[in-house]
């Protein structure tokens, strides 16, 4: 367990626990903002500096905004932070608890993962782009054109349509 | 002394309108007189359109009274639907100085001073329109002299005014008052030139009833000849900052636009009225004074939005400075008051006046009743900031918060003469 | 290369030649990231006389002359200031937020600058993704921008924080695009290679920078400008503009919090200036060939104040944008031309072999005309000038 | 752009573009007719005995804010005397506006120049008393020469000074008599 | 750097709260920020195979991992949309209240 790699564990799990137990969302926004950092700088640990890279500026730069955007628009009505515990809780806790317990057997009883590091260097960017544009340029097109008609959809999806009906309750 | 003004004003007042064929921006074309041009009959006011159904919910922002961008004390209670302007209540007040119950209890001469703090930006035409009033009340003859006294004063007032309020317009907009200090230290000029006359540089207090207080230091009339010659070198650099600057275009036109029936009902004056096309201007209409000697011409603006005002402002400049030319060149000597005027103890006959001037914002005037005594009856002064202001809401409706600024600014108000 | 040139770098070899092997790596990072806090706050300092001096002379008066001769010990007088201030955190504000903003306002912006090479061989971090790393520390600005305007819980805070988030990313398109086609020109994301495909001079004397090519021009009059954007300086300092919502997301804070955010607006504004240098003004590298003696670090910091003079030129000059007209401006004008900035180097890259005669004059009509156009379609477009049309002022006599 | 680029530069050698005055160091010579606050004049050099002010409590009444507070000197059999013996201004509420020196037909008020007289209490520095107000006719014509010289020449006149006072050469222009006794 | 199952051990302790996010928060926005925990955690998987894989120049594991922050993305961008709507529509983000099928 070495150092580093010791405090990026606590501070993301903390983080991260944070993002879901928060009862003010905005905090949760925060704290899940904590947590990508955390991520990010695990990558850092693992040698890829350009998924980092990648990462900050995609989550953290984008994603972590548009939550907090949206969280002004809808802050409305809803009760300031429900309480965690809700009568389901039991159960949805229970699920969870089940299928990460399952998976944190299956790895903690597999004793071949604990070969040694190899040594290996981050990917070369040019290796990247020249794989990325010959074996993987379909997926590359299928990508661009998902985010294309992701985007599209979210717009249509919250345009304000003069003709909706006033909200009832 | 011009022809003592009858009360059928408003006939005047409607038939003022001079319709001339456009002509370029140049500045040397012949004069001539207009023809009476067409009457604006009296609109019946626009209903204000409904308010547009808002669907956010409203926004209740008070600007004011102590932003950085409200030319002195002045609240604008405004109700923002999103960005847009929906409701804009302004309220002020908070500079009221009882002017006018307090003239009625000191004399005639003990008000002069209190003019000044008027509209403290231009005291000598405040000064001016009293006087005027008063000489109105007393039938008195004032020299040749203090005539052309009074027209100098009252122009480089003008020059004063109009140079800084250009220089405000762009500080409002965000420039870091680089175009307001290079306004100031031409208005620093002029303001030593009042000084050297009159004593003090804002509070001058120099009119008399029946001409002036003091004659011209010896030396003065080159000093404001120095002043006026290079002043066009400052309004051309106005000027290029004005047309060329594209953001600056960008935020003007097309903002605060005043349609000529409201600015006619509304009874604004000054340039913001001729911003919107309509030729009138005391200084032809009333001839008062010795206006009618000089050659100078009245600008007049197409579309009446904000640039337009603004560019009132500069080619009044430039009028001014023509008229301040003319006006040292044939200043003849002689007394500068008339001497049988009693200075204390003044009482003039039982009657009422009004004098009114085209004071750089607009119809200063003042309505004096008196009975005979040293105090006046009743001193009402007809602010033209504060009537100017009253379509304020109409020029805001649909624009954004920072575009009621930049109007604010172009209605051009002093909060001396807005709350008296 | 002269002793003058490589000082900081052997003077760092010295030094970290005193510690013990294992202890090298350790101290270097050190070094390295005292360096850059050190010159950048000290350049902080200088800036802020530079902004208030050069503030002044524009409008014609003498500026801080006072503390010190010229006014030299006037960021000093500031900065005391700010800390003596009384430090207020408003009573119904989220203290955690409130006070975390300013911090998050500085840190990501160091980070960014310790990138950017500032001398032959003077880079603190060598990154392969040098730019993307750069643009990412960019984003985390806007949540601080946020939590500063939501911690204050004031109505005007959240409008002012949310109007400079809303200009912060729609200006964060162009600029990332612009510095991509620099990336796409050389083949690399590193900081360092950018500077070396600047190396070598036309015909022997100008430089081979890349603001001497058509699309690079371009690329950096539109870095420029959404720099000036990002960095909240002058035509966009929509978020404090004093006439409307008065200090934007800043307004709860005083004291050193309050200085804590100019640190990191005028960071950030070295930040981009230092970008816009390494990628279009050939970094640390001497314009003309027989100038080649001027150490390199001298050429990187002097384009440096050359930015700073150019910003505080700006902020003298140009009032404000209305918050419609700064986002219609960047998405109507701005992502178009970066967009058609990336054709102009296509077709310059694609033409780079042709065999016609005076090839290189053909090949900057074609590209550069291809900007011009382009440029011309989109002004109009969206210019004023052509929804009003020209003035004619009638004069009655 | 280039306008402030040209006042930029214009301001390193062109003084009309560089007006600013350092002011505690530099001053600027105020000119001749300016204005602060009134003084009273004195001739000769007791400034008790030789104040012009008779007490005839005009000012006091012109004065539209009323800042000016007179106590007629009387003697043991009550009959008054033509000097003050209380005379207080308080230049907090005077406006400057010097109809004071206008309505004066004695001449003993005029208006002084230094404006510097920042104080740290309203009531104690800012009202200042005979003693603070009275200033010798030389210090009259050191601030204001040509108005020095024409009181001189209404005082001479009005009072038939015993020794002839040396006739300055009567300004050109025609001046005006500001003050006909009035009943 | 730590042994891979450490990776993996952190990697499924971001899973399981994002799960548990998702399954005990009623507030929407909740739920999608749970969603992006639990797309976190695989990409943290991805890289970890990619940097313990024997292969040197093996690149899928990091061309995976930007395809799935791309995907997140996206994701996100189109949640959002609906909570919007879902808000304009009902008044409130809780997705428990949201009931009605009508259409």
């Amino acid at each position: 367990m070495s150092a580093t790699f010791a405090i990026l564990a606590t501070w993301t799990v903390l983080a991260a626990l944070g993002a879901m137990a928060l009862r003010k969302p905005v905090h949760a926004a925060l704290s899940l903002v904590g947590a990508l950092m955390g991520v990010a700088f695990t990558y850092l640990n693992l040698g890829a500096e350009f998924i980092t890279a990648v990462q900050v500026l995609v989550y953290v730069g984008a994603v972590a905004i548009l939550i907090v955007f949206v969280l002004q628009l809808t802050r409305g009505e809803g009760v300031e932070g429900e309480s965690l515990a809700v009568q389901p809780a039991s159960l949805g806790l229970g699920i969870a608890l089940l299928v990460t317990g399952g998976l944190i057997a299956a790895v903690v009883f597999l004793p071949d993962w604990r070969a040694a590091w190899p040594e290996k260097g981050d990917v070369a960017l040019k290796r990247l782009g020249e794989v990325l544009m010959n074996r993987y340029v379909v997926a590359l097109e299928a990508i661009g054109l998902l985010l294309t008609i992701a985007m599209i959809g979210a717009v249509l999806i919250a345009l304000k349509r003069p003709d909706s009906q006033p909200p009832e309750s | 002394m011009s022809k003592p003004l009858d009360f059928d004003a408003a006939e005047q007042l409607a038939m003022a309108t001079g319709d001339v064929e456009p002509e370029q921006l140049d500045h040397d074309a012949p004069v001539s007189l207009p023809p009476p041009g067409p009457r604006y009959e009296a609109v019946p006011r626009a209903a204000s359109p409904a308010i547009p159904e808002p669907e956010g919910e409203l926004l209740e922002v008070s600007v004011g009274p102590h932003h950085p961008s409200t030319h002195g004390v002045f609240r604008m209670n405004v109700v923002l639907d999103g960005e847009k302007i929906v409701q804009l209540k302004p309220v002020f007040g908070y500079l009221h100085r009882n002017h006018e119950k307090l003239g009625e209890q000191t004399t005639y001469l003990g008000n002069m001073p209190y003019t000044d703090r008027l509209d403290y930006f231009c005291s000598l035409s405040n000064n001016w329109a009293y006087a005027l009033a008063v000489e109105k009340l007393a039938g008195l003859k004032v020299p040749e002299r203090a005539e052309y006294i009074r027209v100098i004063t009252a122009e480089l007032t003008r020059l004063v005014n109009h140079s800084s309020l250009v220089g405000f317009l762009l500080h409002d907009m965000g420039t870091m008052g680089t175009p307001l200090m290079y306004a100031f230290r031409e208005r620093e000029k002029i303001l030593d030139a009042f000084e050297a006359l009159t004593g003090a540089r804002m509070m001058c207090n120099y009119h008399r009833f029946g001409g002036c207080r003091v004659d011209l230091p010896p030396g003065w009339l080159d000093q404001v000849r120095t002043i006026v010659d290079n002043f066009p070198r400052f309004i051309d650099e106005m000027e290029r900052l004005l047309s060329e600057n594209e953001v600056l275009i960008a935020r003007t036109h097309g903002v605060g636009v005043l349609p000529p029936e409201l600015a006619v009902n509304a009874g604004v004056t000054g340039p913001s009225l001729r911003a919107s096309g309509i030729n009138y201007d005391l200084r032809k209409v009333d001839r008062y004074g010795i206006y009618d000697r000089f050659q100078f011409r009245v600008p007049l603006g197409e579309k009446g939005d904000v640039y337009d005002r603004y560019m009132m402002r500069i080619l009044e400049m430039r009028e001014s400075v023509k008229i301040l030319q003319q006006a040292l060149r044939d200043i003849p000597e002689g007394p500068v008051i008339d001497p049988k005027v009693r200075l204390r103890n003044f009482t003039p006959p039982v009657g009422e006046a009004y004098g009114r001037i085209e004071a750089p914002k607009g119809e200063l005037g003042f309505y004096l009743i008196s009975d005979g005594s040293k105090k006046p009856y009743r001193y009402r002064i007809r602010p033209p900031s504060f009537i100017n202001l009253t379509v304020l809401e109409d020029m805001c409706r649909g624009h954004t918060l920072a575009d009621a600024v930049i109007i604010l600014g172009a209605v051009d108000i002093v909060l001396g003469e807005v709350d008296r | 290369m002269n002793a003058l040139d490589q000082l900081f770098v052997n003077l760092k070899q010295a030094i970290v030649g005193w510690f013990p092997g294992e202890w090298r790596l350790g101290v270097s990072v050190v070094i390295s990231a005292a360096a850059i806090v050190g010159v950048y706050a000290g350049l902080f300092a200088i800036t802020t006389w530079i902004e208030r001096k050069g503030l002044g002379r524009i409008q014609n008066r003498p500026g801080p002359n006072r503390v010190g001769p010229f006014g030299l010990l006037q960021p000093l007088a500031d900065g005391l200031k700010a800390l003596i201030k009384e430090d207020i955190i408003p009573q119904r504000a989220d203290r955690l937020v409130h006070t975390l903003a300013p911090i998050l306002a500085v840190v990501p912006v160091i980070l960014a600058l310790a990138v950017i090479p500032v001398g032959r061989n003077m880079v603190a971090v060598d990154l392969q993704a040098g730019l993307i790393f750069f643009f990412a520390m960019g984003g985390v600005k806007e949540i601080a921008v946020f939590m500063a305007g939501w911690g204050s819980r004031n109505a005007y805070s959240l409008l002012g924080s949310m109007r400079a988030i809303a200009q912060m990313i729609s200006y964060e398109m162009p600029l990332v695009l612009s510095g991509l086609v620099v990336a796409m020109a050389v083949g690399s994301l590193s900081l360092v290679d950018i500077i070396e495909a600047q190396a070598g001079y036309y015909g022997g004397v100008l430089a081979r920078w890349h603001v001497f090519t058509p699309w690079g021009l371009a690329g950096f009059l539109l870095f420029l400008v959404a720099a000036t954007a990002e960095a909240n300086r002058t035509p966009f300092d929509l978020p404090e503009g004093e006439s409307e919502i008065i200090a934007g997301h800043m307004l709860e804070y005083s004291g050193f919090k309050y200085a804590l955010f100019f640190l990191g607006e005028y960071m950030g504004l070295f930040g981009m200036s230092g970008l816009a240098i390494t990628l279009f003004l050939g970094g640390w590298r001497a314009p003309f060939s027989f100038l080649e003696w001027i150490p390199s670090w001298m050429w990187f910091f002097g384009k440096l104040f050359a930015f700073i003079a150019f910003f505080v030129w700006l902020r003298g000059t140009l009032p404000r944008l209305r918050a419609d007209q700064l986002m219609e401006f960047a998405w109507k004008f701005m992502l178009p031309m970066v967009l058609l900035d990336v054709v102009a180097l296509a077709l310059w890259q694609y033409t780079a072999h042709w065999s016609v005669p005076l090839a290189g004059l053909w090949r900057w009509v074609l590209s550069g005309g291809l900007m011009f156009v382009a440029y011309l379609g989109l002004a109009r477009l969206i210019s004023p000038r052509r929804r009003v049309g020209p003035r004619t002022y009638r004069f009655a006599e | 752009m280039i306008e402030t680029a040209r006042n930029f530069v214009g301001s390193y050698y062109d003084p009309a573009r560089f007006p600013t005055i350092q002011y505690p160091e530099e001053r600027q010579p105020l000119p001749e007719n300016s204005r602060s606050f009134p003084i009273l004049i004195y001739d000769g050099e007791d400034p008790e005995a030789g104040l012009r002010c008779v007490a005839c409590k005009i000012c006091e009444k012109e004065c539209p804010p009323q800042c000016i507070y007179i106590v007629v000197e009387r003697d043991e059999k009550g009959r008054a005397k033509r000097h003050p013996a209380v005379f207080d201004l308080d230049i907090s509420v005077c406006m400057g506006c010097q109809i004071c020196v206008e309505v004066c037909p004695f001449d003993s008020i005029k208006m002084d120049v230094a404006f510097e007289k920042a104080g740290t209490d309203r009531f104690g520095r800012m009202l200042l008393h005979k003693q603070d107000l009275a200033r010798p006719n030389e210090y009259f014509h050191q601030i204001h020469p040509t108005e020095a010289a024409q009181s001189d020449e209404r005082v001479g006149k009005t009072k038939k000074a015993p020794k002839p006072k040396p006739k300055p050469a009567a300004d050109a222009a025609a001046e005006r008599q500001p003050s006909r006794l009035a009943a | 750097m730590a042994p891979l199952h450490q990776y993996l051990l952190l990697s499924l302790l971001l899973f399981g709260l994002g799960l548990a996010g998702v399954m005990t928060r009623r507030n929407g926005l909740i739920t999608l920020m749970g969603i992006e925990l639990m797309l976190n955690a695989a990409n943290l998987n991805f890289i970890a195979f990619w940097r313990h894989g024997p292969n040197p120049d093996a690149v899928e594991g990091v061309l995976l991992a930007m395809f799935a922050i791309g995907v997140a993305a996206a994701e996100v961008a189109v949640g959002l949309a609906l909570v919007i709507a879902i808000f304009r529509r009902f008044r409130t983000v809780n997705l428990d209240e949201v009931q009605e099928l009508k259409g």
